[in-house]
């Protein structure tokens, strides 16, 4: 079994209008930029997102968004230092937001993967993020109920990655990327090193293989950040 | 049971054999402790499934030679494992978050009883004692296939393959496909539909061993299964 | 405002100094994002916290040199951190899970609006425009103490310690101390207990620009804080 | 801040008649055979023991159950090949016991680490373990609803340690301690190896030393199977 990818664009070739789609990263770490790209070239319409952002300049999700390819947004933080193009579009109707608290949205999509259907939290409890959602009272306390996150696909960086889709991070680029890769239908990832088969110690694989269908090797992947202070733009 | 049938059954050997041949290469596989481990030994040529244990192993290979073995790297049934290249270890939550997230292809378990409906039983024979379940109940739900590997009776000749199971029930409408020592049965909307059976028993002497009616639902092909 | 209390009043790294203070060694630290990150760097000697962020690292020090950033190496507010010895990196499941599971000693926080009940509201103007929230609601759940600090008054020097917050909530009772530009004030039974206050300002006075009665329970300290 | 203890016996000095403890590990691989004897020594009892099994033999968990100590045991297999001391009492009536699925027992304890009061999982549904628990449905599909599991102490085993706590495992030694290390009030860790602070790799942490309380050097830790194929008790 050999999941490498021969190139982005064969990675993403299948993800279909209506798809939604899990996106790794939190602010610029972590975010699998050139698949975004590949996802902005294959050319998707009407994609229900999951980040926890909602990009950055004109590049990456913030690309995504202003090329007019998402109908809806999940996430926990909408605003940044440049929202322009997620905020223009938000204010004007043009695009849904489901706004998710962060810790609920990471376990949401924890649930997903782990097969746990609903579970209770106590963050939204009292406040206009919990309405409509069943409250439960354990020991005394109250908690909000949340459902589960699942996705068509997800979008992950990783930095290295084995043929059988073990995957390990980089520091604070890990963040939603493990999660994501378990609660999606199908797992894509892009990978900073190629590594053989066997070349990654057991004990240190961040993500079995189990929950990655695809990789592909992005040898020197760009950073949003530096994409940002060169005012790039993409496409 | 008939003597007659103790002659012509397969061997568990041959069932896990069987079973085996379902595996596409590439399928992440959870097999039961005891008898369903055997299913490793029989993988077809060429191909190779990488096998998950629930005490947070994926991609285990045969058990070490004798002396050789590393007690920290042992499978659920507590028994010394080898690793393949491209292992990994995690934690008893994530491992069952890959079982019950859906994320194994198949899971191959034994059974006390097999009702029409997919309802499995085998983890209790119901007669006191320690009672105990381990992963059976995890397992049940989430792998995309959960088979059996079984004798088609138990032995006092009784039917594994029922109506409804007497026994403790370890899932509700979980099973998909069992393999017995006489026959393949797939369990579809409520019913056992019978795949495979051994050409040399007529079908009225299978029926007459099995606890509910075995339906047809195309031609039955022959189950053959080498001397292993 | 009057003219008085401007003169008077800490500024942020006063108060974020003075937060520092009550933080143990070896406490485990949540800084909200933007002023609260003030805190981290006025640790009294002797004394080491270990600083958590909610993407995934826990034991961050402070900001690399300009030109040193690793945009891999970031915390919740997105600015570049160096590491400590003894830190670790962790999927924001499991980060959160510390956060949620009571596992953080403090998390320090800032704040439109603290009802004397704890009640807080830190996330929305409720104006309209982009709603965020990030890990606030989170955050304000599990850890043992959950502090703010904050300004005594808004810009228009209207009272941010209230009977009842006007704007959404952040979370429910579950402010713990409060430390303001002009005193430190407890929330114990559903009341503001004040604890210390500047000592040039009168009870009367602190009282008049705060929106909820202040309460005693012995004497009250007077809030010191060096020019930092 | 330096978490290590200068004694086995120091680190379990303070667990009293009636608490809740954790054992973690599976079969013998991952048990904290030490630390167990220790609390054997300290002598607390009417003690509830969370573990995946009932120990093996005469020694670990199956010599604290044989001392009479342990009142209850929440296990998923109680079940092994030489069960004789935990089968023997329960028989008798002399212990009580609390059957819980392997992944329902992880989860929960992950659950109660996480400040998850409550789940919903598939597992048990239609079973005779679902008995008067709520269940719930969710997309058309049974689930049972599961309560966090939380314990005063945890007794874990791992391989490397720093004096913040911060742990790394070995092989299949991981299973139940990096989770029993969240859900307890104090988790005390004995560790193969200590390692100075820094000498861990930030990448290979697997327990955050803020899920640890105590910790103590064990170098050569023995093996339960080895301990039974010599026929050892203890005390």
């Amino acid at each position: 079994m050999d999941k490498r990818m021969a190139s982005l664009a064969d990675a993403v070739a299948d993800i279909p209008d209506g798809a939604s789609v899990m996106i790794g990263g939190f602010g610029g770490s972590g975010v699998p930029i050139e698949l975004i790209h590949a996802l902005i070239d294959a050319g998707p319409r009407h994609l229900s997102v999951i980040n926890n952002n909602a990009g950055n300049g004109h590049v990456g999700l913030a690309g995504l968004i202003e090329q007019g390819r998402v109908d809806k947004l999940i996430c926990s933080f909408p605003r940044s230092a440049d929202p322009r193009v997620f905020t223009e579009l938000y204010l004007a109707g043009g695009i849904e937001l489901e706004l998710v608290p962060q810790g609920t949205l990471a376990e949401r999509i924890r649930a997903g993967g782990a097969g746990i259907p609903a579970f209770y939290t106590p963050a939204t409890y009292g406040t206009e993020l919990a309405k409509g959602k069943p409250v439960g009272e354990f020991d005394g306390k109250s908690y909000v109920q949340e459902r589960w996150l699942k996705a068509d696909y997800a979008l992950i960086k990783a930095e290295a990655g084995d043929p059988l889709g073990n995957l390990t991070y980089r520091m604070a680029a890990r963040n939603f990327n493990p999660i994501m890769a378990m609660a999606a239908k199908t797992s894509i990832a892009q990978v900073s090193r190629a590594a053989a088969l066997g070349d990654l110690d057991p004990e240190v694989v961040i993500t079995p293989g189990i929950f990655i269908d695809r990789l592909v090797e992005v040898a020197d992947p760009q950073q949003e950040e530096d994409l940002n202070r060169q005012e790039a733009a993409y496409p | 049971m008939s003597h007659d049938l103790t002659d012509i059954k397969l061997s568990n050997a041959q069932i896990a054999w069987r079973a085996a041949q379902d595996i596409e290469d590439g399928a992440y596989v959870n097999l039961g402790i005891g008898f369903p481990e055997m299913v490793a030994k029989f993988q077809p040529d060429g191909r190779e499934a990488i096998f998950h244990t629930e005490n947070g192993v994926l991609g285990f290979g045969e058990a070490p030679a004798a002396g050789e073995e590393d007690w920290d790297l042992i499978n659920a049934g507590k028994k010394a494992i080898t690793l393949m290249p491209g292992a990994s270890f995690f934690h008893h939550a994530d491992s069952f978050a890959m079982v019950r997230g859906g994320h194994l292809d198949v899971a191959i378990l034994g059974a006390y009883q097999v009702a029409q409906n997919g309802d499995l039983a085998n983890w209790s024979t119901g007669k006191g004692g320690v009672p105990a379940v381990g992963g059976a109940m995890d397992l049940v739900h989430g792998a995309k296939r959960v088979a059996i590997i079984t004798d088609h009776v138990t032995k006092k000749g009784e039917p594994k393959l029922l109506e409804t199971c007497t026994l403790p029930l370890t899932g509700v409408g979980c099973v998909t496909r069992v393999y017995t020592s006489l026959c393949v049965v797939d369990i579809e909307g409520g019913r056992f539909v019978l795949r495979e059976k051994l050409q040399a028993l007529s079908l009225e002497a299978l029926q007459a061993v099995t606890g509910a009616t075995l339906h047809l639902d195309g031609a039955v092909a022959p189950l053959t299964a080498p001397s292993v």
